[in-house]
């Protein structure tokens, strides 16, 4: 058996990821449940372990045993697919996301668009999870979902075109590494672009569309379409939907904060970078997204694309524009270098 | 009672099955289902006063197919009847029913001599687990149910009683 | 060689994601049920991404995700779900039905034409690179180079915008 | 019209919306006719909650089916206990004593406001947001502990009696009651600025579902419904009864007409509400709670006899024909929300479902007083 | 010959590419509606791609040449299924149906 | 365009204000009564289902069997019967049956006793796995009362 | 009020009374026959006023009774005359319950929103296949309040577009209202 490092090492991270994935699951929606607890002057889960800290536990073991139920006029094989399409791409991505500097599965050269590439299928399988069910609600709420992506996939996109502008690589370590310290956070430089505090909401905002969360979570819009496209799933499938939504918050975070709020670095002298800055950061801004989501009511669907087109389009046109101009500019006034 | 239907298990191993139960009685999703006064009694044993959610059993599914156990919190007229058993019969197994309000266990005021148009008690229609009587039950009450519920699934109370 | 070494994985890999790669193309190809058959595309395309991997080309492979499976499937399904033809009829009504065997035989005949002179011809050593065909290289061929390329992708893509509005919307009031 | 619908386009579908659906806030079913997201025709489908209310009130005493009344609106209860119990003593000649009149007002304005705020949480539940929702609870907890104090009762009271009302406050009511409406006081401007002001409930509601004044006239709209399409119509105003009279409150009224005005008038209702109590508390009398010459078995004189008054919803209005026995021979009960959701059908047509679902929302629905 | 070594020899990728062209081709005569046909063609363009990769890798001097070229094709590609989604669109609100022989009026 | 600037910053404006509340509250204390380690206190008027009033002195219960609340229960929920022993100047109760699953606790019963013979009970959080558990039995209720009250003296 | 009353009067309505509105609790009562009820709605609509409620009223036995209670009087009245005459008390007579057709009413509830003025309008139709038309036409929001009524007590409002029932289940056959309604 001699199994090369480099396999072992990556098999070794698949198996981390995936419990990684599994845990953020399990545990922000117990953290989901205490926060949204907490602001309504609630407790939330508490009887079950310490804190409530084994409810997931037990919601992870009554979701696996629960009978599945397929319901007749569905498609089968989509619909056993359809969970799938959504997870696997999320946890796929973590792939490239650098929890620090040296614990990152594979750092490549074009890890932003890895991400993306493996983000937009998600949407096939909310699609095809949502067709394959054949119940109506599913159906509207899978349209949604699609329009929904698409339309905030193009401002999404135009600020990470900002950002590779700025940084002049797609590889998101380097992208970490050139923001050493707080004032070198992209969020906050203001000489790559004056506008950087509104892209990175831009890029927020369309994170939260894209994970389908509140306000913006119409395809789960429960006063509208029951469950939307999880609404013929049962136990497990239901669950596995569960996780990818989860799993893509935490790449929505974690992409945020590598790209605006410095990864791992430190934003203090006085406690060294790592893992553990970025799972902070990370969990600060998934903290915010469910404080946003226990917050405000649902957008509509015009209301969703209006904001979309009239609002973040052109303000991320804008950006680039600026930066472009900046980036054109700022050797000039500066000198080069 | 609502587990009549689940086949036996081909191995059975005593411990993995209390894990089991544990695991479903501190899960217990109930249905978003309200279909009167009791209703709102049971979004009050939801709300911040009672909080359900201290028990897991505040996560109200909109779909029958991703709930454990259904409230039923109201009269059940003979219109609504068969969409109750409807409901009943697209939830997964292992379910429960817990008949909240007078009216869910016996048609309560409303089933008076010569009544053309309720179902008088739920558990005409399919079996239930825990009966909670009151006009409407107070959110106590249906918290007691949810423990009744637990203990009737893993075959210990894990709480104090408490006694009025 | 072995398979506990990268390259003998890799090569499995790859045997793999071709496998996955016809397999899915052939269920796209002859299931009846369409949001199968774009299930299929999408899996079919995920193995070719593979494929380009392997063809030193990571950029390709994830542009090929990016566009085939989270934006040309999408796009199917979506024309699905407006037109639900769910699945197709039977041949009965047709009268130039072409019959499966006649199209699996014209499919069969094409791959073995082309596998034939795949294999057959002499093709010369390869070439001393010139570069590595990063993204920057690719970026700025686009820009250099094959500016023009670049140029009518853009104008491809716009003429399909407004085409797609057009369209639809002619399709949306027929008055 | 849904078939000629059909007919005409393939791509119309329709979608069941209930009877349990959580937006139905019960069991209403709604057919609605879709094409895509838009609403082609919306047609509600009652009866699922029948309880034969009035069927009841021809098999018990006068005075047994004041129970029930609480169960037809159990948010708000009390005004439908209000309405039967006026239109008995107006059968049978019963002089209520001043005293009762003000412990009548004081709990069915509390009860009201319990009505609007549970109203409210659940408006903003069918917009999406949860949280409201609790803090509303947690508002009308306090109420309830109120009533309970008093009544006995959480949701379904059975307070009124002919004559009067059953008891007489505790000693802690009145300062309870003062201190809930300096806490709610306080509490409204919160409500204001997490959804009043907020800039998504402002777009989902503005402009979303209008319903003119005619509209409202022709399907016998009351209540918060006609107040926010302009007409200044209350009963506690146009036809004064209780002790009404006696307080300095104004009726809000909006003209616009959208899910917006009628979502400003409950809100706008709670502070006049709170008005009532306090001016209530402040003037209450002393005196017995009950009338004297009550008699045992009410057998009113044969004839019809009518009476409304302004429940949460809107005119709660009770015929009564009695045959000089001590059943009723004949007892309608006139439920607001019934003549409010038959409007839906029409005000729907056109609509997004989401928009449909506020304008919903905004008849404030309560299943089981329309099928009463 | 050894198959885990498949992957380093440009035949391998011809081959697959000819099959999947074949595929394409089979798929296209048997599909009757436009959105099957639709469905095969993408894969011949797929198929196209994978030569153009294969050679820009193993022939080319320049390896950006087919990068470009594939992403050409991507471009079109996305082009055409936008586009074939509004004419299958306003086909079918036009003729209520996909089934090729069923619009075969719009050819005269 | 000055709607849509107004829109945009008060919109956002409004937004921020909402966080704001929600955040303030999230770190307010909870206002949960944790039900069964803490109960709230039920007021004196809550109305469980009524129960037999035991006569102070001699323990027995003070209905004299009228029938009053059996008449006036909307329901029919009260089914009751007595007999008058042999030289004995009032009836006396045998049995007192309470179905209360058709209870509308509307206290009609209570209040037309003459006698205050009846009264509510303070149990608010009755549920079990049985319907017929909720027939009670008064007399028997009251006869373990007072002998619980004797153990307890 | 006096305008309402004479147009009423010009339907014609069988009768126009006013009523003791702190006793019964509305002002106007008229009574109209079945062919009028759309006039009258139209009246209340010209005037501007609004449907409140439709709803029906089984007047079964109700002729009987009312006959037996007039020869109950009458008894009494002759056996009080006779024993004032002191005379041997007549015959006591019996009512006579021939020729007696059974009715049911429909009533009306108009009201305004701005001044305070009820009108009942009332109207009887025969309670063997009782029947009159639709005023949905007039007040859109009679179309509910009519079927409800065709619900409870099987009256048929010819012209109404959808009289199926509407709060009973769908396969109803029974109208629970009715006297003589039992399950």
């Amino acid at each position: 058996m001699n199994a090369h490092p480099e396999i072992l090492r990556l098999l070794a991270f698949l198996a981390g990821l995936i419990i990684f994935a599994a845990l953020n699951a399990a545990y922000l929606v117990w953290l989901e449940r205490k926060v949204c607890g907490h602001i309504q002057r609630r407790i939330g889960p508490k009887e079950v372990g310490p804190f409530g800290l084994l409810q997931p536990l037990a919601d992870g073991i009554k979701l696996m045993t629960k009978q599945v139920l397929v319901p007749p006029q569905v498609d089968p094989v989509l619909f056993r697919l359809a969970p799938a399409l959504v997870l696997i791409p999320a946890i796929m991505s973590f792939v490239v996301i650098p929890f620090s500097a040296n614990l990152v599965a594979r750092e490549i050269n074009i890890g932003l668009l890895l991400v993306f590439a493996f983000a937009s299928v998600n949407v096939l399988g909310l699609l095809l999870g949502g067709w394959g069910s054949a119940n109506k609600y599913a159906v509207i709420s899978a349209a949604r979902c699609v329009s929904q992506n698409v339309a905030y996939e193009i401002p999404m996109l135009i600020t990470v075109i900002t950002m590779v502008m700025i940084t002049g690589t797609m590889n998101l370590n380097e992208i970490v590494l050139q923001q050493p310290d707080i004032s070198q956070w992209y969020v906050f430089r203001f000489t790559a672009s004056p506008l950087m505090p509104v892209a990175f909401l831009v890029f927020f905002i369309c994170s939260l569309a894209e994970t389908n969360r509140a306000p913006f979570d119409l395809g789960e819009a429960e006063s509208e379409l029951i469950a939307g496209f999880h609404t013929e799933y049962s136990g497990m499938g239901f669950g596995l939907f569960f996780m990818g939504e989860y799993a893509n918050i935490v790449i929505g975070a974690s992409l945020a904060t590598v790209l605006f709020l410095g990864g791992w670095q430190s934003p203090v002298s006085f406690i060294p970078g790592g893992w553990w800055w970025f799972l902070a950061k990370v969990y600060f801004l998934i903290f915010t997204i469910m404080w946003i989501r226990w917050t405000y009511p649902r957008t509509t669907l015009w209301g969703l694309l209006n904001l979309s087109w009239k609002v973040l389009i052109p303000i991320s046109l804008l950006n680039l524009l600026v930066t472009g101009g900046m980036l054109k500019l700022m050797p000039l006034i500066f000198g080069a270098g | 009672m609502g587990k009549e239907n689940i086949p036996e298990a081909i191995v059975r191993f005593a411990p993995l099955d209390k894990l089991l139960g544990i695991g479903r009685a501190n899960s217990l999703w109930p249905m978003t289902f309200g279909l009167a006064c009791c209703a709102i009694e049971m979004m009050a044993a939801g709300a911040a006063r009672f909080d359900l959610a201290r028990f897991g059993a505040e996560v109200f599914r909109p779909s029958p197919r991703q709930c454990d156990v259904m409230i039923v919190a109201g009269t059940i007229s003979k219109k609504m009847a068969p969409a109750v058993q409807t409901l009943y019969d697209q939830m997964p197994e292992p379910k429960w029913v817990i008949a909240m309000g007078n009216c869910a266990i016996s048609g309560g005021p409303f089933s008076f001599k010569g009544q053309y148009g309720i179902v008088e008690g739920v558990d005409e229609l399919f079996p239930v687990d825990i009966y909670i009587p009151g006009c409407p039950p107070r959110p106590e009450a249906l918290i007691e149910g949810i423990l009744e519920l637990e203990e009737k699934i893993t075959g210990n109370r894990r709480w104090p009683r408490v006694e009025a | 060689m072995s398979i506990m070494t990268p390259e003998g994985l890799a090569g499995l890999i790859f045997l793999f994601l071709a496998a996955v790669t016809l397999a899915g193309a052939l269920i796209a190809a002859s299931t009846v049920r369409l949001p199968r058959a774009v299930a299929g595309l999408a899996l079919s395309f995920t193995g070719l991404a593979g494929i380009f991997y392997f063809l030193n080309s990571p950029f390709v492979a994830l542009m090929e995700m990016l566009i085939y499976v989270g934006a040309v499937c999408v796009a199917i399904v979506f024309a699905i779900m407006m037109a639900d033809p769910g699945v197709e009829k039977g041949a009965s009504s047709r009268a130039t039905a072409i019959p499966a065997g006649f199209s699996a035989a014209l499919g069969a005949l094409f791959a073995a034409g082309l596998i034939v002179l795949a294999r057959n011809t002499m093709w010369p050593p390869p070439a001393a690179r010139l570069n590595d065909g990063s993204v920057i290289q690719v970026g700025h061929g686009l820009i250099t180079t094959y500016s023009m390329v670049f140029e009518l992708i853009s104008i491809v893509l716009l003429m399909a915008i407004i085409g797609a509005l057009v369209l639809a919307r002619k399709g949306r009031d027929p008055e | 019209m849904i078939d000629l619908a059909l007919s005409q386009n393939k791509e119309i579908f329709v979608l069941n919306l209930g009877p349990q659906h959580p937006a139905t806030h019960g069991v209403l079913r709604v057919k609605l006719l879709m094409d895509g997201e838009y609403i082609v025709s919306a047609e509600p489908v009652l009866g699922y909650i029948h309880r034969m209310h009035e069927k009841m009130g021809e098999n018990r005493t006068w005075a047994q089916f004041m129970p029930n009344t609480g169960r037809l609106d159990y948010l708000g209860a009390l005004s439908y206990n209000h309405g039967y119990a006026r239109v008995v003593e107006r059968a049978a000649g019963i002089e209520v004593p001043e005293r009762a009149e003000y412990l009548r007002v004081i709990t069915v304005e509390l009860n009201r406001i319990a009505s609007h705020l549970l109203w409210f949480g659940a408006f903003v539940l069918d917009l999406g947001g949860f949280t409201p929702l609790l803090y509303a609870f947690d508002d009308r907890e306090m109420i309830l502990d109120l009533l309970e104090s008093v009544t006995g009762a959480r949701l379904t009271f059975c307070y009124f009696r002919f004559g009067g009302v059953y008891n007489d406050i505790d000693d802690n009511f009145v300062p309870g009651t003062r201190a809930f409406i300096k806490r709610l006081r306080k509490r409204m401007p919160e409500y204001h600025n997490l959804v009043t002001k907020n800039i998504i409930i402002i777009k989902r509601l503005r402009d979303v579902g209008p319903i003119s004044a005619g509209m409202c006239r022709r399907y016998g709209a009351t209540g918060p419904v006609a107040r926010g399409s302009g007409i200044n119509y209350d009963v506690r105003k146009n036809e004064p009864y209780s002790v009404y009279p006696e307080f300095d409150f104004d009726i809000p009224v909006y003209e616009d007409g959208d899910s917006m005005a009628r979502y400003m008038v409950r809100m706008d209702e709670i502070e006049q509400s709170m008005r009532i109590v306090e001016q209530a508390l402040d003037r209450l009398p002393d005196g017995p709670v009950m009338a004297e010459k009550v008699p045992k078995i009410i057998k009113p004189k044969p004839g019809d006899y009518y009476s409304v008054v302004e429940a949460a919803r809107g005119t709660f209005g009770v015929r009564v024909v009695s045959d000089g026995t001590n059943t009723p021979y004949r007892l309608k009960l006139r439920s607001p929300t019934f003549s409010n959701l038959s409007l839906y059908g029409e005000a729907a047509r056109g609509m997004l479902l989401a928009d449909a679902l506020a304008l919903m929302g905004s008849l404030d629905l309560v299943i089981p007083e329309i099928d009463r | 010959m050894n198959f885990l070594a498949l992957a380093n020899h440009m035949e391998s990728y011809l081959v697959l590419g000819a099959l999947l062209f074949g595929v394409g081709i089979y798929g296209m005569m048997l599909r009757r509606t436009l959105i099957g046909m639709m469905i095969s063609g993408e894969l011949i363009l797929a198929a196209a791609a994978l030569n153009f990769m294969t050679f820009s890798r193993f022939l080319a001097p320049d390896p950006v040449t087919g990068r470009i070229f594939t992403l050409f094709i991507m471009g079109i590609a996305a082009a055409e299924a936008a586009i074939g989604m509004s004419i299958i669109i306003a086909v079918y609100r036009n003729y209520k149906s996909v089934e090729t022989d069923q619009v075969a009026e719009l050819n005269g | 365009m000055g709607t849509y600037f107004k829109d945009l910053f008060g919109g956002t404006w409004s937004l921020i204000v909402g966080l704001a509340i929600t955040i303030k509250y999230f770190f307010y204390p909870v206002v949960t009564v944790q039900y069964p380690r803490a109960t709230l206190k039920m007021p004196p008027r809550f109305r469980g289902h009524i129960d037999l009033v035991a006569d102070p002195g001699t323990g027995a219960p003070k209905c004299v069997v009228c029938g009053m609340c059996q008449r006036g229960c909307p329901s029919g929920c009260i089914t009751l019967s007595g007999e008058k022993p042999e030289g004995a100047k009032k009836k006396i109760l045998t049995s007192y049956q309470l179905d209360f699953t058709h209870c509308s606790l509307c206290g009609l019963c209570v209040e037309s006793c003459n006698f205050g013979a009846i009264d509510f009970s303070k149990e608010y959080n009755l549920a079990g796995p049985s319907r017929e558990a909720y027939v009670f039995d008064l007399l028997t209720r009251l006869k373990e009362r007072t002998t619980n009250v004797d153990n307890d003296a | 009020m006096e305008n309402l009353i004479a147009q009423f009067e010009a339907i014609p309505a069988l009768a126009v009374k006013e009523a003791d509105y702190p006793v019964r609790g509305y002002h106007l009562e008229v009574t109209v026959a079945p062919e009028a009820v759309v006039a009258a709605a139209e009246v209340m609509d010209v005037a501007g006023y609004t449907l409140e409620a439709i709803t029906g009223i089984d007047w079964l036995g109700e002729e009987a009774r009312r006959r037996e209670a007039g020869v109950k009087a009458r008894n009494a009245a002759a056996v009080k005359a006779a024993k004032e005459a002191e005379e041997e008390p007549p015959e006591p007579e019996t009512a006579d319950l021939s020729g007696i057709t059974e009715e049911m009413e429909v009533v009306y509830d108009y009201t305004h929103y701005d001044h305070l003025f009820r009108v009942m309008v009332r109207c009887r139709v025969a309670r063997d296949n009782p029947g009159l038309p639709s005023i949905h036409q007039v007040f859109a929001g009679a179309d509910w309040h009519e079927k409800e009524t065709h619900d409870f007590f099987g009256i048929v409002f010819s012209g109404n577009p959808d009289l199926v029932p509407f709060i009973l289940p769908e396969d109803a056959d029974y109208h629970p209202l009715l006297k003589d309604f039992s399950t």
